[in-house]
């Protein structure tokens, strides 16, 4: 798989992303910055995990690059063209072309479509696709299989599914369009750890398959830990971290990704082992920290922090692996370009 | 506060000034009312000097707009039936009605907290669908039926009551507001009790509980606040409603009030006095409804926070 | 940052007396279409300065069994059988005013959505301040002295100045904070925990943790832990009673659990946790979906997914019994399952 | 949520009971069956539809046959035969039949009068709650201008303008209550136009109206159709005050208000012209209201459980003393 | 997060909000009950209460022939020169002791001396002509009595003592005295730009105390020239339903309660009298089909007149055959009812049928909602009875407004053809006022007419005396055959309640004006 190396053009790249969003806070107006200059690449095939807490940005980025949200600056190019400048027939191409896995299995599916209808309801706005309702059914069949339900769940209601049951439904309306690339929003989070692994297994089956390329969010580390090829961590809005997947969880360069790692519990009851145990919560994305984000709960911090945006440094054991800090944990070069 | 209010203000004065224009010119359209005010054998010239000295022979828009002119300076126009200013008998005939929907919703709000508590305490128990069809039924009976039968049972079969007017002390009282009740107890009583209902089986009301909270403490201390703001959003609405029913019950009872006087007004078609009365009772409206936002945020800290900014 | 060295070795810690006996609890629930048991004969214990945790999927009953441990179940609920003993005394056939007086002082529990458990309208002091009153009588003001020391304890800065404030204008993990210092006002002999960190973030869910795990000790609480996430169990449990279908199939220290897990269910679940795998492998899953309510298998519940599946499982269910020292599963085949 | 068919929701949800079987999953019909007053209310209302539309074909005629010499018949007797079992007016007119053309009035007012502002407020309503924004604000403001006056007063006011007739009474009514409508839907539908399948939809490049279509209308309907199902008994008083005014029906037509009101000056001496219609006023405003609240119920899946849960085992759950059930009896 | 005050204030101010509210509203309650409280049932013996079906809009002596302020006012606060005995026909002295004419355009009054107004000034001359030209020549005014009794005419009037006073004419009126009795004198003080609601009179009461909306309280008047009243004090209050009115006086709530119907439950207190009013069906004559004499006659022979009266009418009305009733100048008694015959009805409408008059044209009956009791029942009787002999009638209910449109003219436009419900009351005396109005073909009132007929009204108001009263005798007996603009259903009765307490005898006169004077606790 692809290491984060550009030798072609990536699929999706995004480019010093911002979006704000206006919040009435106490009776005042004021602007919260969800997304505050995020870039990021994707390639074909390839699945990128984004890891944060709440609060962090990463759904907010994933509705953007559906165009579900208008970012305030900053550019998306998908396959070299900017979706937000489309409109008409190129953008109903890029509907197709990207699509989305939601968190809740139980409200992203409209509880009075029947699975069939569900998974055909993306061929009502595209008619083109599957024409004759003969093809559509086919199609239905052929995506239940898929996915690992029966042809004939397509005449049942969602709560007629199991949890798990419901999610693959939800990815079978993903591929209805057969896009290129599927944003898996929390994909797994709101199901239990036995259905859990059934479904990572059949999102990584899909890939295999048929090469979709996956942007994974989710906060659990182990899960993106097993799926992603490269992950970034976000905290505040930022990309704080980000590489191939081994490097940054084995060897992080960022403090706040460390943290985050020693926080989640571990299985491993073998050793007893140092845990890090940040002070105080995510501050408001309302009011955030000048300098880095991060400063306020950071054991490394000092006065620079607080005045000037970290620089990008670089893993100097891992090529692709950078962060955006003053006092990397590891030995780092700052950025050359 | 002040923003608050300033919003409130042009959120709910518009309306307020629609709702004017809109009578005045629907009044217009109902005709001069110069063949009412005078007697049959009055001769052609009389009427038209009637119809000008009051400026019905102008087109609406400019009585319109003299009207609007007035307005600034507390000029309401003459009544046509008294001579009076149409002002002054709006104001005289408002603190009547005022009183009876004072009392009407007091009443109302006590019985409905009793009641709707008391069935939401043990839901689907005998007594709670007792009190669910007694007051579904109280909700359902038109305030003029219950008026007269109230009358007829009341004041000519047991003589017990006086059939109408304010001249009986609190004897008068009694039919009135016990008619202008009835739909509000019945519609605040399955509020509250909804509202008790969704409150007790608040997470909020099993903390309290498995704090070793007394049930008594749980209705009165923890459910009943958080069930009020949506009876308070009720009762307001039934309060302007009050004024419907004002309409119906002063009519019947001789109660000398708005409503009685508003429907006179259309009647005579004494269009000043008609425009005061939809002035005034449009105004009450707005004070009501702000009443009920410091309402809101007397009841929870949420929205007074967006009040006090 | 603090950093602390996790204390992973409970089962050496000495043991206090048995503070919580919960023994063949079973509950019903009256639905539309019939009654259904959604705990089945639950037995465990729990003793003074020990974490125990209920650990299963969604829907496996034990917050069920959670709650009608401290009677706040619906009224569609109904406890069909058993016992639940707090400090030997049995909570079931109590007077409702006894209950009311243990409530607090002896049996607490900490919810999982602190957002919803707080109420809206008060100020958290007089929350805070209220198991004090009901409980100890105190005046409003010792109260609110009380309160404020809570705030303090459980790591709130600046008590005196946010005891007036509202629970919306405290964070999800300052919420969360307040419901436990509201359990442990009064010291419970038994601090029942639902789910109290699902909400939260991990870097927050790790302070949540520490701070449950101080208080124990300080207050020599038995804590039962109901969770789903075997991660925290293996980090914060001395011991664990893994629930499935409303039924226990295993129980026993965490240690020998996690690692020798006698019921194929335990040793499934664990190795669905992704890090158990290699990345880009395919994990190993449990197949199937846990039963409906309603159409629990009669003999082995876990029939229907159990790779281990004989004759004997559709016939005769398993009895839960010991299968080492203080270490039980409810398997015909418990010497079979192994890692 | 609104959603009527989701078994998971009928347990409530604090027992974290997986779902029962859909297997048994009841139909309205049953579930009607089980709650005996919900019935009785249905029953009643079919028997005053049917009577009022089916009877006014074969009574028609009757309510105005006059016959001064049967003038004031007292009720509950049948010696001028079954006609006059509820007594006849002061010009010999059968009670029952006016009753019956009365009830078809009356309904024929309210019913439409709901139709046509459930139609116009919902769509507006959803229109504006899917887009949010200036549209809603628009929405809401002349919704508030519409409540902002007393509903009676302006149709009084208004129908004095355009004369009363059945047709302007249907006008009227129809939009004072449009705002009732037009915020029960801007409110589901501002609340669902955030949800994750219309999220999902969006994804797909779905029109908003096509989205409006699909997902919301759907969901928002049983909702709407019990706020209808309430509104019009307040149609039908609303209908009946007027007619009582004096401003609503007009004779020699007959609607139950307009007949209360003309036997209210025979109150003294013929008690029965102004309380029958009183009466049946009752009946059916509390029938459709018992069937509302049920369907209010039926259709919302966290209340569900309170109509079909067997009522058994008291005296057990008594000891465990859930808040809901209290010890306190 | 604000600083600790900062909450302080806002924990506390709600709870000030809250008990400010209260505080309001118990002060709203207090001053209701005070309200309530301070008018309750005044010492009986001493006062007459007196309920009405409506609030007098005002007392304006000048509007004071209109019926809700007159029955109030005349002879009881104010008074006239003269006094109209509508049972004879006849002038009484008043505040004026004679009159007569002394050119054929002049009236000469002498005024009774020493009569004073109830705030002490002395009542002359001058203030009888101030009240004769404020009434009768004041435009600003709008006065009602000018529209009723004086048409466009204008008078001088001259005081020429302090006892004396000429009343002039330009033309030469007959019955200027009639049209005189009309006014209302008051003190020359008053204004005569603005009419008056609370005016000084002569009257045996002074207005005491007008709590608009709700009550009138009349006291006694001191000063006044006569007797003093029986009673020390009357109040007036008023209720539009009939029931109630009579319910009122059952029940001891009041003692006497005017214009109530014959269901409104008085029983035996009930007490009828001759009315001036009389009802009819005008019939719009010039608009096909009602332009055809036979359908007219038709509509005249469909109306069963003695059935409804017996059911439908107080039980002492009589049926109608002219406009007025006994007693007013010009009333013929040997006229006989229309008699009711279905079968000639019919074969009318037939034969007008078969010569092409369009009979099945829609005919819209209307009447006037509360214009007199039952009057919905008695246009449902009436329009059954229309509908069998072949016409085709819709009823049309309407309020005041919308019946003065269709009485008077200008007549809408194209209203297609109506018949309309009037009742006419000749208060003044004279069928002059009757005739002028209806029956002129360009009366104001009237639909329709023959020159013949304009003819011999114009002849008949010339006249005086007996010549007067068989003129007009002629006119009433000429229209029904000849023009045929009225169905006349019944001269009406009043009824009123009296509770057993009061003597009073209700006359011809009382539903325009009720003397206070005339009523007496009985013993």
């Amino acid at each position: 798989m692809n290491d984060g190396s550009t030798t072609h053009q990536p699929l999706l790249s995004v480019r010093d992303l911002t979006k704000t969003f206006s919040v009435r806070h106490a009776g005042k107006t004021k602007t919260l910055r969800a997304l505050d200059g995020v870039s990021l690449e994707l390639h074909r095939g390839e699945t990128l995990g984004l890891v944060g807490e709440s609060g962090c940005g990463k759904s907010t980025l994933a509705r953007t690059l559906l165009m579900l949200e208008r970012p305030d600056s900053g550019s998306i190019s998908f396959g070299g063209v900017d979706p937000h400048a489309l409109s008409g027939k190129d953008l109903l191409d890029f509907r197709r072309r990207v699509q989305m896995v939601f968190q809740d299995p139980f409200a992203s599916l409209n509880a009075r479509m029947s699975a069939g209808a569900i998974i055909s309801e993306p061929w009502r706005t595209h008619r083109s696709l599957y024409p004759s309702s003969r093809d559509r059914a086919a199609r239905v069949r052929e995506l239940l299989h898929l996915v690992g339900l029966r042809p004939s769940d397509a005449e049942k209601y969602p709560q007629e599914f199991s949890g798990g049951q419901r999610q693959r439904l939800g990815i079978a309306r993903a591929l209805a369009l057969n896009p290129d690339l599927i944003v898996c929003d929390e994909p797994v989070s709101a199901l239990d750890l036995s259905v859990q692994a059934q479904v990572l297994n059949l999102l990584n089956d899909l890939q295999q398959e048929l090469g979709v390329a996956y942007l994974f969010i989710s906060h659990d580390l182990s899960v993106v830990r097993h799926v992603a090829d490269r992950v970034a961590v976000m905290y505040l809005g930022r990309v704080v971290e980000g590489g191939a997947t081994e490097p940054t969880f084995d060897e992080p360069l960022h403090p706040y990704t460390s943290a985050l790692m020693s926080a989640a519990p571990s299985l491993d009851r073998a050793g007893k082992r140092e845990q890090i145990i940040l002070e105080g919560e995510i501050p408001s994305p309302i009011n955030p920290p000048s300098g880095c984000r991060f400063r306020t709960r950071c054991w490394r911090a000092t006065e620079e922090c607080a005045t000037v945006t970290p620089p990008l440094v670089h893993d100097d054991a891992a090529p692709g692996h950078t962060a955006e800090c003053f006092h990397p944990l590891q030995p780092a070069a700052a950025a050359a370009s | 506060m002040l923003y608050f209010l300033r919003r409130r203000s042009l959120t709910s004065l518009l309306p307020l000034l629609f709702v004017l224009v809109g009578v005045f010119v629907l009044a217009r359209l109902t005709g001069d009312p110069t063949s009412l005010y005078l007697p049959e054998s009055a001769t052609a010239e009389q009427r038209r000097a009637f119809a000008a000295s009051h400026g019905f022979d102008d087109p609406v828009w400019k009585q319109l707009l003299h009207y609007l002119q007035g307005i600034p300076h507390l000029d309401f126009g003459t009544s046509l039936r008294t001579g009076q200013t149409a002002a002054s008998m709006a104001l005289r005939a408002f603190p009547n009605t005022l009183q009876l929907a004072f009392a009407t919703m007091l009443i109302s709000v006590v019985v409905a907290v009793v009641l709707g508590s008391w069935a939401a305490y043990r839901p689907n128990s005998l007594a709670d669908r007792i009190s669910s069809l007694l007051s579904m039924t109280a909700g359902s009976v038109p305030d003029f039926w219950f008026a007269i039968m109230g009358v007829w049972i009341f004041a000519v079969i047991l003589g017990v009551l006086p059939t109408s007017g304010t001249d009986n002390g609190l004897l008068s009282w009694v039919l009135p507001v016990v008619t202008l009740c009835v739909r509000p107890i019945g519609v605040l009583t399955q509020v509250v009790r909804g509202a008790m209902v969704s409150a007790l089986s608040a997470p909020y009301v099993r903390l309290a509980r498995s704090k070793g909270a007394t049930d008594v403490r749980l209705v009165t201390h923890h459910a009943l606040r958080n069930a009020a703001a949506p009876a308070l959003t009720v009762a307001g609405d039934l309060a302007v409603g009050l004024i419907n029913g004002a309409v119906v019950v002063e009519t019947i009872f001789g109660w000398p009030g708005i409503g009685k006087l508003m429907i006179d007004s259309i009647l005579q078609r004494d269009f000043a006095v008609l425009q005061a009365c939809v002035l005034l009772t449009a105004l009450s409206i707005f004070v009501l409804n702000i009443l009920i936002d410091l309402g809101y945020a007397l009841l929870d800290a949420r929205v007074r926070e967006t009040v006090k900014a | 940052m603090t950093a602390t060295s996790l204390d992973l070795d409970g089962a050496t810690r000495p043991r206090g007396d048995v503070a919580l006996d919960v023994e063949n609890l079973s509950v019903d629930i009256r639905t539309p279409f019939g009654t259904v048991r959604a705990v089945d004969s639950v037995s465990f214990t729990a003793r003074r300065g020990e974490t125990v945790a209920l650990l299963g999927e969604s829907g496996c009953g034990k917050s069920l069994t959670a709650t009608s441990i401290v009677g706040l179940v619906d009224p569609v609920v109904d406890i069909a059988d058993g016992a639940i003993r707090l400090d030997g005394e049995d909570l079931i056939g109590m007077s409702p005013k006894r209950r009311r007086a243990a409530a607090g002082p002896e049996l607490a529990i900490v919810f999982q959505d602190a957002l919803t458990a707080l109420n809206p309208v008060y100020t958290v002091g007089t929350q805070l301040a209220e198991p004090f009153r009901i409980h100890r009588g105190l005046s409003r003001k010792e109260a609110r002295a009380e309160a404020i020391r809570l705030m303090e304890r459980v790591g709130i800065p600046e008590p005196e100045s946010r005891v007036d404030s509202y629970p919306h204008q405290f964070s999800g993990g300052m919420r969360q904070r307040l419901l436990i210092a509201i359990a442990v006002a009064l010291s419970p002999a038994v601090l029942l925990a639902d789910e109290p960190t699902t909400a939260l973030d991990v870097t927050v869910q790790a302070q949540i943790m520490k701070l449950l795990r101080d208080l124990r000790e300080e207050r020599d609480m038995a804590v039962v832990l109901i969770t789903h996430d075997l991660a925290l169990v293996a980090e914060q449990a001395d011991r664990v009673v893994v629930m499935y279908a409303g039924n226990v199939v295993e129980s026993g220290p965490v240690d020998a659990v996690f690692s020798t897990p006698k019921h194929p269910y335990t040793k499934g679940l664990l190795e669905s946790v992704p890090v158990a795998a290699e990345r880009g492998a395919d994990l190993k899953s449990i197949g199937g979906a846990p039963p409906e309510l309603s159409a629990i298998p009669s003999a082995c519940v876990y029939q229907d997914r159990c790779p281990l599946v004989r004759d004997i499982c559709r016939t005769d269910r398993p009895p839960l019994r010991e299968v080492a020292e203080d270490h039980a599963a409810a398997c015909h085949f418990s010497e079979e399952v192994s890692r | 949520m609104t959603t009527m068919i989701d078994p998971t929701d009928g347990v409530a949800p604090e027992t974290g009971a997986t779902p029962p079987p859909r297997s048994g999953r009841l139909s309205m019909w049953r579930l009607l069956l089980r709650d005996r007053m919900a019935t009785v209310a249905l029953v009643v209302l079919v028997l005053i539809v049917l009577s009022t539309v089916g009877g006014s074909l074969i009574l028609g005629d009757k309510s105005n046959d006059q016959d001064l010499a049967r003038g004031a018949i007292a009720p509950f007797s049948l010696d001028h035969g079954w006609l006059y079992v509820l007594g006849s007016d002061k010009l010999g007119r059968s009670m029952i039949a006016r009753m019956v053309v009365g009830g078809r009035t009356t309904l024929a007012v309210a019913v439409p009068a709901v139709l046509i502002s459930l139609v116009i407020g919902s769509l507006i309503g959803m229109w504006a709650g899917y887009h949010r924004g200036w549209r809603e604000t628009v929405a809401m403001r002349v919704a508030d201008v519409i409540m902002s006056f007393p509903s009676l007063l302006m149709a009084v006011v208004v129908l004095y303008v355009f004369s009363p007739s059945a047709s302007m009474i249907v006008v009227v009514l129809a939009i004072t209550r449009i705002p009732i409508y037009l915020r029960t839907a801007r409110a589901e539908s501002a609340e669902l136009q955030s949800r994750t399948f219309v999220d999902a939809a969006r994804t797909f490049g779905t029109r908003p109206t096509a989205i409006i279509r699909r997902h919301v209308f759907p969901i928002v309907l049983p909702t709407l159709l019990t706020v209808a199902t309430l509104d019009f008994c307040y149609v039908m008083l609303a209908e009946s005050s007027l007619s009582f005014l004096g401003i609503g029906i007009q004779p020699p037509g007959v609607s139950w208000g307009l007949m209360v009101s003309q036997g209210r000056q025979y109150l003294q001496t013929a008690w029965w012209l102004s309380f029958f219609p009183g009466l049946a006023i009752v009946v059916t405003a509390v029938c459709s209201t018992l069937l509302a609240s049920w369907v209010r119920i039926a259709t919302d899946p966290s209340q569900r459980w309170r109509l079909t849960v067997p009522r058994k085992a008291a005296a057990r759950r008594r000891r465990q003393a859930p808040i809901v059930e209290g010890e306190v009896s | 997060m604000s600083a600790a005050p900062n909450l302080e204030s806002a924990r506390n101010r709600p709870r000030s909000v809250a008990f400010g509210l209260l505080a309001v509203g118990l002060a709203l309650t207090g001053s209701a009950c005070g309200v309530s409280s301070s008018s309750t049932s005044s010492d009986f013996g001493d006062t007459v209460r007196i309920v009405l079906p409506e609030e007098p809009p005002s007392l304006e002596p000048c509007d004071s022939s209109n019926t809700g302020d007159g029955v109030v006012e005349r002879s009881n606060i104010t008074e006239p020169l003269t006094e109209l005995d509508l049972a004879t026909g006849e002038l009484h002295p008043l505040l004026a002791t004679e009159w007569k004419k002394t050119t054929p355009t002049t009236y000469t009054y002498t005024l009774r001396s020493g009569v004073k107004f109830s705030d002490g000034s002395a009542f002359d001359a001058e203030d009888a002509a101030f009240s004769i030209d404020r009434t009768v020549n004041n435009t600003e005014l709008g006065c009602f009595v000018a529209g009723y009794v004086f048409g466009d005419e204008k008078v001088q009037v001259k005081a020429v003592d302090a006892t004396t006073l000429t009343v002039s004419t330009a033309e030469p009126d007959p019955i200027l005295p009639l049209r005189l009795s009309f006014v209302e004198m008051v003190p020359s003080e008053m204004s005569t730009t603005e009419k008056v609601r609370e005016p000084i009179g002569t009257g045996p009461y002074e207005i005491k105390k007008w709590d608009a909306g709700q009550k009138l309280t009349l006291a006694a008047n001191p000063k006044y020239w006569g007797d003093q009243p029986a009673y020390k004090t009357a109040t007036y209050v008023w209720r539009s339903e009939g029931s109630v009115r009579a319910a009122m006086v059952k029940e001891g709530e009041a003692d006497l309660a005017t214009q109530i119907g014959p269901d409104d439950g008085a029983g035996d207190l009930e007490v009828q009298f001759p009315d001036d009013q009389t009802a009819a069906l005008r019939i719009q004559g010039y608009i096909p089909p009602l332009n055809d004499m036979r359908v007219r006659q038709a509509i005249n022979y469909a109306i069963d007149r003695e059935g409804l009266v017996k059911s439908l009418f107080n039980s002492d009305t009589t049926i109608a055959e002219q406009l007025i009733p006994e007693g007013i100048t010009g009333f013929n008694d040997s006229l006989k009812p229309w008699p009711t015959d279905v079968a000639k009805a019919k074969q009318l409408i037939a034969e007008a049928k078969a010569d092409g008059v369009p009979t099945s044209t829609p005919i819209r009956l209307v009447g006037r909602s509360a214009q007199f009791p039952k009057i919905e029942e008695i246009i449902q009787v009436i329009q059954k009875e229309l509908t069998e002999i072949g016409l085709n009638v819709k009823i049309e209910m309407v309020d005041t407004k919308g019946s003065t449109e269709l009485q008077q003219r200008p007549f809408p436009k194209n209203p297609g053809p109506y018949l309309l419900m009037i009742q006419h009351g000749n208060q003044a005396g004279d069928a002059a006022f009757s005739v002028d109005q209806y029956m002129l073909s360009n009366g104001f009132q009237s639909a329709f007419g023959t020159p013949e007929l304009d003819a011999m009204i114009k002849s008949a108001e010339k006249q005086e005396g007996d010549a007067r009263q068989a003129a007009f005798e002629k006119v009433f007996a000429y229209e029904p055959t000849h023009v045929g603009q009225f169905a006349y259903i019944a001269h009406m009765t009043g009824m009123m309640a009296i509770a057993s307490g009061v003597d009073y005898k209700p006359n011809v006169n009382t539903e325009n004006e009720m003397h206070l004077a005339e009523m007496t606790p009985k013993k």
